[in-house]
């Protein structure tokens, strides 16, 4: 049942990225033929020469609330009697009403992307879905000339943003391998996995604290529950409660963050219910102590020198605290198991606690305690795109040696 | 037990002790440490020495109280120096616990060079979400912040005349303890090509190195050492002097000396006492 | 010495706190006590006036504001209902039978930021990073500079590989994964040691104020 | 209804904060900051569910007479009082400064933080006397380059010059590679995590029955 649900689910993902990508093949820039220059002669006036063929055109890329205006420069720009000075860009609603100056760039330029606010309530909203008309004005010294009237354009949003097609295709190839790999698991095909040290910590630090009588202390990091370090956090958290279940042993979770303190007792409570002794649980044991970084850990360094839980787990976000918490951990003489994606706490963990999962590392635990096909899968599936990862690399410092541009191109990712 | 096995299994309440009384002794009978002032510090000090006044330098603030002690020097002294040589700084804050200290640093050395506020500086304020904001200066300093941190329309204030966004400003200098600085990066700097400079904690110094390498930016002030480097460079400038007590971080540098001597001391000592009781085992 | 009550103050609470490092007792008991009530308070108090009335009670009012003037629905200010009432059914963990439905909001902060940490992170820590160790391995009349990004690349290949689970680590790949390991320690030694720097500031601001601010003994 | 609806969700929202990345449209981009605001007072409400299970859990303790008792008696005490202070004066003007509010916050809470960041500068030194023993290969390597770095703010006379040349190249090289190999991986395992979540494999976060 569970299994043909996110069959379908994946098959809707792909179906998705598919769709979306139809849109690449859609160029949605208005192309508007440029006419031949048409050189002004000026005869015995001052001004300069005034810029031609005024284009205006959506911007591409937005959300609807900018138009792209773009000229020939005058003839008197750089060359000539070399007199202009920069171009105003001037808009109005109808060809003949009043212009309104939209900005200024200074000579040699010819293009301008003339932008405004989403909010009506603005005193700058672009309207989109409405007709501008554009006049270039070539300036000189207190005297100027302008272009002709612009041909009308509307600015409208984009369902595509094309500066983001690499991204793209990097969601599309790495969803690929994960569902490969996650469908080959499911096949029953065996899956080698390399150990880890601060995994198969885990069941004797748990045994541990059995024989001692002590009580377990869990923290799950200063993350919110939505944060990826916590979620792999909850995972281990959930097969770590399950064997405390069995063992009978008190799992203690001062939390950090209210929605955090929810989701872990929904996850011990289930681990309890799995384990056959629902009425082991106690929610008493998994509270909220403070937002307050600082605040946390000195409560929580409060709970482990009283209760001196036997085994400490710090698994998820931390930061400054985590040698507080893992000093302290070790003075009051507790088997200490961590993991982390902040690099810069990392070191601290290493030297004060007896295992560490680094980085990638704690994601990839859930995989290893839980051995569940899916989720050996996507760790298979997560490898092969670091290999490819690593091809690029290789590659890319080869193009970058060799100048080989457009290979490099290729990654350019707009923000 | 023999000797080194004592040494190992150390109490280590003498370690926070001896810790504790090399700070508390190192600040009562000071001594002058000599200081090789590293070259990415020296460029944000050449940098805004060869500013002429006149000329706008904006500096954002991103730190609460907890990181003050290395950062509140880079703040004053790079401040002292702007005001001494009449360049105009427009400052803004993106951390929620820090604009109460950005003021009282803008007000206090704005007093001692008699500037006036909209004329010779300018304080934009706090706003929350720096990708947001950082982006949003880019365009126009109006449109996160239509008025100064003292609620005055940012029109009517005579130095923002001709500021519009980063174009306006000589180079922007961000003072920062948080995430905000990798903000400024992509953004200011990566979006707006904005010419910027950091000054960090000792924390974030080795996370932020990379950049200087790829020239993202053009100088990097790291730590209490790196504001002590800034101060000493501004000292010899004559900008700030010691009698006037303007020597924030210089102050406590030898005690980061005597401190960090201390700690490797400790790690020698451990791995004697490592190696001494090894063999036994 | 001070004879300001707030410097006092600071200092028996910062003199409670390190007087942890000797052993636990009552006076830090008290000040973690303290500390850990005032702080949620804080927090709260914030959480109060920072979102919930700006973000729900705002919007709300002048969605009811514009019904009242305007008899339209004001459809943009009223969805932040929605998220009030997500907010409330959050809170229904408290009555044990119809707790599960706290799952629904629980499902939107999660499918939220489930889709935006899958880009965030693909774009900028993946595909940003490996356009980044881009580098040409041979830079023409600079010996420093190409060891250095020959180093760099060949230092992140090992420590990718460092990261492989599904293959076992021996032979060649095995000995690439430990120089990997090798860079990776390099990097936690070195954040070690500009941290010390980071902390030790710390404590002397602390000790500033307890010897010169407190007792007076500075200058 | 209890799992099936929720797991759902998470597919529909996640699917759709995924698509709108490559949509410029201002639609999307409406629906995106209310789906970031939504969560945000989601949050907030479930501040409600932290403030209940702490007094909870410190009036269980209060009425059993737990051991420490009277310190849960202290804790609610502050709770209460600065939740009494911030929100009845009403709107915005606790967070000013100058009210009790926010006097109470910097002459209460900003020393006690201040004095419990300090106690990291003490356990940075016992650590490094505990933990930098060269036990093995990895262990020298990471205590060698501590020490090498610490040592910049030693005189060293005319050392310094090779040391600054060491840390910068530590920095700027080593440092670099390893720190790129590392957010490679948290970027790769994050995408994952994420891509199993949003397929309804991972979800540890939500309970089982």
């Amino acid at each position: 049942m569970k299994d043909k649900y996110i069959f379908r689910t994946g098959v809707l993902l792909i179906f998705l990225f598919m769709f979306t990508s139809l849109f690449l093949g859609m160029d949605t820039c208005l192309a508007q033929e440029m006419g031949e220059a048409e050189i002004l002669e000026d005869s015995l006036a001052q001004p300069p020469a005034p810029p031609t063929n005024v284009v205006a055109k959506d911007a591409p890329n937005d959300n609807g609330h900018a138009l792209l205006v773009t000229w020939t420069l005058s003839a008197d720009d750089g060359v000539g009697r070399n007199n202009v000075v920069s171009y105003q860009i001037l808009r109005s609603d109808s060809p003949e009403g009043e212009f309104e100056v939209r900005g200024l760039v200074p000579a040699g330029e010819n293009i301008f992307s003339d932008e405004g606010a989403k909010e009506k309530e603005d005193a700058n909203y672009f309207p989109p879905h409405k007709d501008f008309y554009y006049k270039v004005r070539a300036r000189s010294d207190g005297i100027f000339s302008d272009s002709e009237v612009s041909a009308p354009a509307q600015a409208y949003g984009q369902w595509y943003h094309t500066g983001k097609t690499p991204v793209l295709f990097a969601v599309i190839i790495f969803s690929t391998f994960a569902l490969v790999f996650i469908t080959v698991a499911r096949k029953g095909k065996e899956l080698y996995i390399r150990p880890l040290a601060g995994i198969e910590a885990v069941d004797e630090a748990i045994g541990r604290a059995t024989e001692m009588g002590k009580p377990i202390l869990y923290i799950l990091g200063l993350g919110s529950a939505d944060m990826i370090a916590t979620i792999a956090s909850f995972t281990i958290l959930s097969r770590v409660s399950k064997k405390t279940a069995e063992y009978q042993t008190p799992i203690l979770i001062p939390c950090c963050d209210p929605i955090v303190m929810a989701v872990a007792q929904e996850t011990v409570r289930a681990a309890y219910l799995e384990a056959g002794r629902p009425d082991d649980y106690k929610q008493e044991n998994i509270y909220y102590l403070t937002s307050m970084q600082f605040a946390y850990v000195a409560g929580v360094n409060g709970i482990m020198i009283r209760e001196k839980p036997a085994t400490n787990f710090y698994l998820g976000k931390f930061y400054a605290e985590s040698l507080l918490l893992a000093e302290t951990g070790s003075l009051a003489g507790s088997i200490q198991i961590s993991g982390t994606d902040e690099i810069a706490q990392i070191p601290f963990f290493v030297a004060a606690t007896d295992y560490t999962l680094i980085g990638e590392e704690l994601y990839a635990a859930s995989a290893y305690l839980g051995r569940e096909p899916v989720l050996l899968g996507t760790l298979k599936g997560q490898d092969w795109a670091k290999a490819l990862v690593m091809i690029f690399l290789i590659l890319g410092a080869l193009a970058a040696t060799f100048h080989f541009q457009w290979f490099l191109n290729l990654l350019k990712v707009q923000l | 037990m023999n000797f080194y096995e004592r040494m190992m299994n150390l109490d280590r309440r003498w370690v926070y002790l001896v810790i504790g009384v090399v700070v508390v002794v190192t600040a009562i009978w000071t001594f002058r440490v000599p200081l090789y002032v590293t070259p990415e510090a020296r460029s944000v000090y050449d940098f805004v020495e060869s500013l002429t006044p006149g000329e706008v330098l904006m500096i954002g603030v991103d730190y609460d109280p907890s990181a003050l002690a290395e950062l509140h020097p880079m703040s004053y002294a790079i401040t002292r120096q702007c005001f001494s040589k009449d360049v105009k700084l427009l400052l803004c804050c993106l951390h929620q616990n820090g604009p109460g200290m950005v003021e009282q640093v803008i007000a206090q050395v704005a007093e001692e060079y008699g500037k006036v506020n909209g004329v010779d500086y300018v304080y934009l304020g706090y706003k929350p979400y720096p990708s947001i904001t950082i982006l949003a200066m880019g365009q126009n300093f109006r449109i996160p912040f239509p008025e100064d941190y003292y609620g005055t329309p940012l029109d009517s204030l005579p130095m923002m005349r001709t500021i519009t966004n980063y174009d306006n400003v000589r180079a922007i200098i961000n003072i920062s303890a948080g995430s905000a600085t990798e903000y400024w990066i992509n953004y200011a700097n990566g979006r707006y090509n904005a010419k910027l400079a950091i000054g960090v904690t000792g924390v974030m110094t080795s996370d932020y190195y990379p950049f200087l390498q790829s020239g993202q930016i053009f100088g990097l002030i790291g730590g209490m050492k790196g504001a002590s480097e800034y101060e000493y460079l501004a000292e010899k400038g004559g900008y700030i002097s010691k009698e006037k007590d303007q020597l924030i971080a210089s102050k406590s540098m030898p005690i980061q000396t005597t401190t960090h001597i201390v700690i490797i001391l400790f790690i020698v000592i451990g791995n004697i006492g490592y190696f001494m009781t090894k063999g036994k085992k | 010495m001070s004879t300001n009550l707030g410097v006092w103050i600071a200092a028996f609470l910062t003199l409670g706190i390190m007087s942890f490092l000797y052993k636990d007792n009552p006076i830090y008991k008290f000040c973690e006590a303290v500390f850990v009530g005032v702080s949620a308070g804080y927090w709260f108090v914030t959480e109060y006036f920072t979102v919930f009335l700006p973000k729900v009670w705002d919007n709300v009012e002048t969605a009811i504001n514009v019904l009242q003037a305007e008899g339209r629905m004001d459809w943009f200010h009223w969805s932040y209902l929605l998220g009030g009432i997500l907010g409330v059914l959050m809170l229904l963990r408290l009555v044990p039978k119809i707790g599960w439905i706290s799952r629904w909001p629980l499902a939107v902060i999660v499918g939220t930021t489930s889709g935006l940490w899958l880009i965030n992170y693909l774009v900028s820590n993946a595909m940003v990073q490996v356009r980044q160790t881009i580098i040409p391995l041979y830079v023409a009349g600079n010996l420093n500079a190409s060891i250095g990004n020959i180093i760099i690349v060949v230092g992140t290949f090992c420590g990718l590989i460092y990261f492989f689970f599904s293959k076992e680590h021996k032979g060649v790949f095995g000995g690439a994964a430990k120089v990997g390991i090798w860079f990776i320690m390099i990097t936690f030694g070195a954040s070690f040691g500009y941290t010390v720097m980071s902390r030790m500031s710390l404590l002397i601001a602390r000790m500033d104020f307890l010897v010169g601010t407190w007792l007076g003994l500075l200058k | 209804m209890r799992r099936t609806l929720p797991i759902a969700v998470v597919a529909g929202v996640g699917l759709f904060m995924l698509v709108q990345y490559f949509i410029p449209l201002e639609e999307f981009e409406t629906l995106y900051e209310w789906a970031l605001d939504w969560t945000m007072v989601i949050g907030c409400f479930a501040m409600l569910l932290g403030l209940y299970s702490l007094t909870t859990m410190m009036v269980t303790k209060v009425k059993r007479k737990a051991p420490g008792w009277g310190y849960s008696l202290v804790a609610l005490a502050g709770l209460f009082f600065m939740v009494f202070v911030g929100v009845v004066p009403h709107y915005q003007d606790s967070l000013k400064y100058g009210t009790l509010f926010m006097d109470i916050f910097e002459y209460i809470y900003i020393p006690i933080q201040a004095a419990m960041f300090s106690l990291l500068a003490f356990y940075i030194a016992s650590a490094a006397y505990r933990a930098f023993r060269a036990r093995t290969v990895l262990a020298t390597i990471l205590l060698v380059s501590a020490i090498i770095i610490m040592l910049r703010l030693v005189p060293l006379g005319p050392l310094s010059g090779i040391n600054q040349w060491l840390v910068n190249f530590i920095l700027t090289v080593p440092n670099m590679a390893a720190k790129r190999a590392f957010w490679l991986g948290v970027g790769l395992g994050a995408t994952a995590t994420a891509l199993k979540i949003m397929l309804g494999i991972e979800r540890g976060y939500m309970g089982r029955d």
